[in-house]
């Protein structure tokens, strides 16, 4: 039931661009931060949170501009590669420093990590554009190019297949020994030591996994916008991620697409019509998950029944004291 | 989108032969962004506001050949993510016939390219950066006032003029890409023209920094002959505040080619004697036409309605209302009946208007001709701020870079005669 | 027990303190393969950082643990454990978010290298193996059970069979039947005594129940305030009038 | 560099510095004892500036004695500090003190995100000004560089007078010691009959206050503008984290260490000066993870 309810999706997700063109490109966008809220999904499976993997995304999205302007537009499949090498090693360095680190720290380096790299991009000018970043050329796909207008229709299916690969790709992980090893490393990571395997090396791994995969979604998202600038790697943009990964829950990959979706529509509707209040609404969404919802989005209907339960037991009990 | 817009390309590619009249619309629908958030709102929000004013005065006229305009903003403040998505919004959905966009040099980097893609009509009505048309070519983009080039320049000759004898400079810019562009302009100038000046600092403080304490020593230690910020804003503001406090506008000759717009904010904080620029012939007392009833009584209601004197960016969004009048007005002469889009944009071609000060005229490669006005600041009655004295207007064909050339080399290349473009000269008593 | 076979495991003249109390002064101890060997002494005499300087958690100031060829000092945990040293603990060490089975699974899978990130932790072949460990412990019907809803008695089982499931040569075992009630404690220590000779691991505990001592051990070390103050058969040592004095009768 | 500039550059970065501490040492301060570390200090941070500009513009403006703004800035702060620290520790922190960290400190982003919201629609996005403090105590020259009075003389003193206020406040007073209790053992603390709930309220209000009163004495040097909430937290973090979390003094010492070093690298080096914080906190954890002034915990099995 639950498997065929998700092939639907991807049929529907599939025929998006002839079911419904207008909103191809608020879909892309959702792609393109899902990618990275995987990531962070995949490391909140270990209990830490990254509130620096802006700095995968704004790699992915650098790495459009620098490679589209040296080539003069390069191709989509090329910078896929090139995405994957750089983010995969620079979350190598990185990671092997913040691996040993947990909670407030692991989070607060990123964050460092993160605004160091934000501070060298809007002050090396010369090389990196400065506040306004860089445009990122129109890519071509195994040598053709493109409209805007079929543009906009490839980068759909570009993130498109990339979404469906990194969940399943993440699905099939996290069912593996590492991937329960990383849930592990959250329950006891005195046991894990004891049974020969190094936590921070466990985490280590997710860590490189969760950068490429943020520099795949940053990739999208230059593409997508035809612009990288420094602002991807401010700690706030990272921290949308974190929000958006609770928001969905942690649960399940699934969770990761509903919260996104959510995020952006409130995101976009509170910016189209509430004068600047989207933070706001926001900042007391994701309290209420939390305190009430602590599974995220993905846990509502379980909590809806549960506080319907209770309600209608309440009911009951008061019936019967009338009575 | 991608259908909806086939049939229009091969409209508008016959079209391209001969203009054509179309049926009549309910609205003319105008696109603005502008900052309403974040530091440049101080240029967005008074833009927006003026605006307001400019397409009431339109409609109580009649509107644009009987048709009442319509304005949509968007706020350029939420992010580069927001502000394309909401311009395809307003292109796709609101079916708008015209944008105004935009403010900054990176909004306009971004937007014209996105304009020609989607075929509408675009006036770069405030942004900055000269390289747009240097570096490409583009059909459907027009910028409705000067670029950096002029705007520096006549900085560069007002200071000539003032102080012909300076010899060190230090230059305080914001670390983005009107304060590196803006000085590499001013450097080019400098190198080619008094190449005995010392460049002793180049200070860049990120942009929207609050504090500027260190920069100041360093100035009181270096002791230039000449301070140059093209900064604005709260980022100027900070820094003229801040400078002031420590006394440096008694070590250094400061030039502010923007401080037009923070004027009456920093009131007396702002001392006498500094050089002030207006990115345009832009400045509510404009030496030729504080006299007409028209400027005055615009100047006069702008004020009345907001609390403030009207700074450069009103006088921008005026003249992007302009060269949409008149463009409306001469498309419908050349079509004999209400212009269809492809119509108006033919119209843009060399045409002229005049919005709150001197006449523009949009050259072949789309870009906008404009005078450029500076002064230096003095105090004078009835203002609880210094005002603009010793003015000159110089005139934008001499010093804006021609056609099909690229600015820095342009201005490697410029000789002594340069220097004596003169302008014309007024003080505040005349 | 033969005295003449090479020790398993020897540790000489460890000396650890922390911030001024001695826990180790000068401990020579020898482990010899196939004994059972029960530590004993009074509560902060040393026994459990003997433990953890042995399975590298503890970083002593001075001494050396040997085993075979290599000195174990200076080790992670996880490099001592891959060398057969498993390590069971006072309180029970589990993946409480993760099912029995999983517990046992994560474990083999470690030890089996098994890192393929396409293949189900539940597809591992050493599924069958681990069943058999887990009914080894008699733990096999609680198998799907999720670890954390486990009653204590069971925890303990559970994990010993996770470092069991290392293969061990050697496993050290802090108060294996602390915490629990005392009417499952004989029974508890039946099945894990079965299951020791079964997969024929040496073994070290630690103990404060006697009888316990009396009835399993094959030989004692007694701790005091840092040292061994005596080792030998359990008969011979549990009689030693010093020792009751300080450990068992005081 | 000769030693001139060497000495400038000293003055700068301790100008900076104190600043720096005192945010700093709030959120330090409120880690130690509720082991949350709260993103919106720096929202606190803002908005206490915001606060303390619309008084004294206020009382400049109804020809109030100028000298009044000084108090002012003390009361803007406080105020901010005990309203808004105390309505978030009442009621949101307080649920969730049993819950994993990480969702403590998504709740404290999430608090950040809603008070800079509310920052922009009370004040705006136009920078403020209210610089009459900076005015009324003037310029000292050194080595005929002119400084203010406020910036190189009063701020130092105002971070001192912190200093030695929270250590004998901690060490010498009832309350002090019930958080210094609680800090070092909160079971023990509770079992001596400690109300530890009492204690985490009363050491968050203190640590809002200390951000807010940062926010505060920074306004009069500059202009208050949005954002600047999420530039401080992000420093004042790489200060409590280099000093170890929780440690007041070690504070100080990085903070100094951070602010000059800042101060060298705009005279010698200014590409990088929006670095320097970041890569002194990642040298200092790399050589010492706990920061330069921390414990390291004790290991339990």
């Amino acid at each position: 039931m639950k498997r065929l309810l998700v092939i639907a999706l991807v049929v529907v997700l599939a025929l998006l661009p002839v079911l419904s063109a207008g909103n191809v490109t608020f879909a892309t966008t959702v792609y393109a931060k899902m990618l990275a809220v995987l990531g962070i999904f995949l490391l909140l499976q270990a209990g830490q949170v990254s509130f620096g993997h802006g700095m995968y995304f704004a790699a992915g999205a650098y790495t459009a501009a620098y490679m589209g302007q040296a080539m003069g537009g390069a191709d989509i499949l090329l910078l896929l590669l090139a995405v994957i090498a750089i983010s995969g090693l620079s979350g190598l360095i990185v990671g092997l420093f913040v691996s040993r680190y947990r909670y407030i720290f692991f989070a607060m380096l990123n964050l460092a990590f993160s605004m160091a790299v934000f501070a060298l991009l809007e002050k090396l000018f010369h090389l990196t554009g400065g506040t306004d970043g860089l445009r990122v050329p129109r890519p071509t796909l195994l040598g053709e190019s493109f409209s805007r207008a079929q543009f906009d229709i490839v980068i759909y299916y570009f993130s498109f297949i990339m979404v469906v690969l990194g969940s399943l790709g993440i699905w099939l992980y996290l069912r593996s020994p590492l991937g329960q090893a990383l849930k592990a490393v959250k329950v006891n990571e005195t046991r894990l030591e004891y049974i020969g395997l190094s936590a921070n090396r466990t985490i280590l791994i997710a860590y490189v996994f969760s950068a490429v995969l943020a520099g795949i979604g940053g990739l999208a998202f230059g593409l997508q916008q035809g612009l990288a600038v420094p602002e991807l790697t401010f700690w706030t943009r990272s921290g949308e991620f974190v929000f958006i990964a609770v928001l969905g829950g942690v649960g399940n990959v699934i969770g990761v697409f509903a919260g996104t979706v959510v995020f952006q529509a409130v995101r976009f509707v509170a910016a189209a019509l509430l004068d600047d209040a989207w933070q706001l609404i926001l900042g007391i969404v994701l309290i209420g998950i939390i305190l009430v919802v602590p599974a995220g989005l993905i846990g509502l209907p379980a909590r809806l029944m549960e506080l319907g339960r209770a309600i209608r037991k309440r009911r009951f009990l008061a019936g019967r004291e009338q009575e | 989108m991608s259908r909806l817009r086939m049939p229009l390309t091969a409209a508008a590619l016959t079209a391209l032969a001969l203009p054509a009249a179309a049926d009549t619309p309910d609205t003319i629908r105008v696109g603005i962004t502008t900052f309403l958030s974040g530091p440049a709102s101080v240029f967005g929000v008074p833009g927006r506001q003026a605006a307001e004013m400019l397409a009431e005065q339109i409609n109580d006229r009649g509107g644009l050949q009987g048709v009442p305009v319509e304005l949509f903003f968007v706020d350029e403040g939420t992010g580069m993510e927001t502000l394309l998505s909401e311009y395809r919004r307003l292109v796709d959905t609101v079916d708008v016939d015209v944008m105004f966009s935009g403010i900054s040099s990176g909004t306009c980097n971004n937007i014209a390219p996105l304009a020609e893609d989607l075929e509408i009509l675009n006036f770069m009505w405030d942004c900055g950066t000269q390289r747009i048309f240097e570096e490409g070519d583009y059909q459907w983009v027009f910028r409705t006032q000067a670029h950096a080039a002029p705007e520096v320049l006549s900085t560069f000759l007002y200071l000539m003029d003032h102080a012909p004898d300076f010899e060190t400079i230090a230059v305080v810019n914001q670390d983005y890409a009107w304060g590196r562009d803006s000085w590499a302009i001013f450097q080019a100038a400098l190198e080619t023209l008094r190449p005995d000046v010392e460049v002793v600092a180049e200070l860049f403080p990120a942009f929207g920094a609050a504090d500027f304490s260190t920069e100041i020593s360093r100035l009181q230690v270096l002791r230039p002959d000449v301070v140059l910020s093209t900064s604005w804003g709260g980022d100027l503001d900070t820094f003229v505040r801040q400078a002031n406090q420590r006394g440096l506008f008694n070590n250094s000759l400061f030039v502010l080619p923007l401080a037009e717009s923070s004027l009456e904010r920093l009131g007396f904080d702002l001392p006498e004697g500094v050089i002030v620029g207006a990115r345009g012939d832009h400045y509510f007392l404009h030496p030729e036409f504080r006299d007409d009833d028209d400027f005055t009584g615009f100047m006069d209601a702008f004020k009345e309605r907001t609390g403030d004197w009207p700074i450069y960016p009103v006088f921008h969004m005026a003249q992007a209302f302009a060269a949409l009048e008149a463009a409306y007005d001469a498309a419908a002469e050349a079509t004999g009946g209400f212009p269809d889009r492809v119509a108006v944009r033919d119209a843009m071609e060399g045409i002229s208007f005049s919005g709150l000060g001197r006449e523009v005229t949009i050259r072949d490669d789309n870009q906008g001709l404009e005078d450029q006005l500076l002064g230096v600041t003095r105090r004078a009655d009835g203002f609880d701020f210094n005002i603009m004295d010793d003015m000159i207007i110089y005139p934008a064909a001499d010093i804006t870079t021609p056609v099909g050339q690229e600015t820095l080399s342009w201005i490697r290349a410029l000789d002594e005669s340069f220097l004596e473009i003169s302008g014309d000269r007024f003080s505040h008593e005349d | 027990m033969s005295r003449n076979t090479t020790p398993l495991l020897s540790a000489r003249g460890i000396k650890i303190s922390f911030g001024g109390v001695i826990a180790a002064d000068g401990i020579d101890l020898d482990i010899f393969p196939g004994e059972m060997l029960a530590i004993i002494g009074p509560n902060g005499a040393g026994k459990t950082t003997f433990l953890n300087v042995c399975t590298g958690y503890l970083k002593p100031q001075a001494g050396s643990v040997r085993m075979g060829g290599a000195e174990l000092l200076g080790m992670a945990p996880r490099a001592i454990t891959r060398l057969g040293v498993a390590r069971a603990f006072q309180i029970p060490q589990l993946f409480v978010e993760h099912t029995v089975l999983e517990n046992m699974l994560l474990s083999a899978a470690v030890r089996e290298r098994a890192w393929n990130p396409f293949r189900n932790l539940h597809a591992l072949p050493q599924r069958d193996e681990m069943m058999e460990l887990l009914r080894l412990v008699d733990c096999a019907d609680i198998a799907e059970r999720s670890a954390h809803e486990l009653p204590e008695g069971q925890r303990k089982l559970v994990d010993i069979a996770i470092a069991l499931a290392q293969r061990p040569k050697l496993l050290l075992m802090d108060e294996p039947t602390s915490g629990v009630a005392s009417s499952d404690k004989f029974g508890i220590m039946e099945i894990l005594i079965d299951a020791l000779r079964k997969a024929q691991v040496t073994s070290v505990f630690v103990e404060h129940d006697m009888e316990m001592v009396t009835r399993y051990a094959s030989r004692v070390a007694v701790w005091s305030e840092g040292r061994i103050q005596m080792q030998g058969e359990p008969a011979h040592v549990m009689n030693d009038p010093e020792v009751i004095r300080t450990v068992i009768g005081g | 560099m000769d030693s001139t500039l060497a000495l400038i550059a000293l003055l700068d970065g301790v100008s900076y510095a104190s600043l720096l501490f005192l945010v700093a040492v709030g959120l330090t301060l409120i880690f130690g004892v509720l082991g949350v570390l709260n993103v919106a200090h720096g929202s606190f941070y803002a908005i206490g500036a915001y606060m303390a500009v619309t008084l004294g513009r206020w009382l400049v403006a109804n020809d109030w004695n100028p000298w009044l703004t000084f108090p002012a800035l003390l009361i803007a702060a406080i105020a901010t500090g005990v309203v808004l620290g105390g309505l978030m520790e009442r009621f949101l922190l307080r649920r969730i003190y049993t819950k994993d960290p990480v969702l403590q400190l998504l709740i404290t982003f999430a608090v950040f995100m809603i008070l800079e919201n509310m920052q922009r629609m009370v004040w705006g996005v136009q920078p403020y000004f209210m610089s009459t403090p900076l005015q009324l105590l003037g310029n000292i020259s050194v080595l005929g560089i002119n400084y203010t009075a406020y910036q190189v003389v009063f701020l130092p003193i105002m971070a001192l007078l912190t200093l030695l206020g929270l250590r004998l406040f901690l060490r010498h007073t009832l309350a002090g010691a019930r958080i210094t209790a609680v800090t070092q053992d909160r079971e023990a603390a509770t079992a001596m009959g400690i109300d530890a709930r009492a204690v985490y309220f009363t050491t968050f209000m203190i640590g809002a206050c200390l951000a807010a009163m940062g926010g505060a004495l920074a306004a009069p040097t500059t202009s208050v503008v949005p954002g600047m909430g999420a530039q401080m937290i992000v420093l004042s973090f790489a200060v409590a984290a280099a000093a170890g979390l929780g440690n007041i003094e070690g504070a100080l010492v990085t903070a100094l260490l951070i602010g000059i070093a800042r101060s060298f690298a705009i005279y010698l080096f200014p590409e990088v000066e929006i670095l320097v914080p970041y890569l002194i906190m990642v040298l200092v954890l790399l050589w010492r993870p706990m920061g330069l002034f921390g414990m390291p915990e004790a290991r339990k099995i």
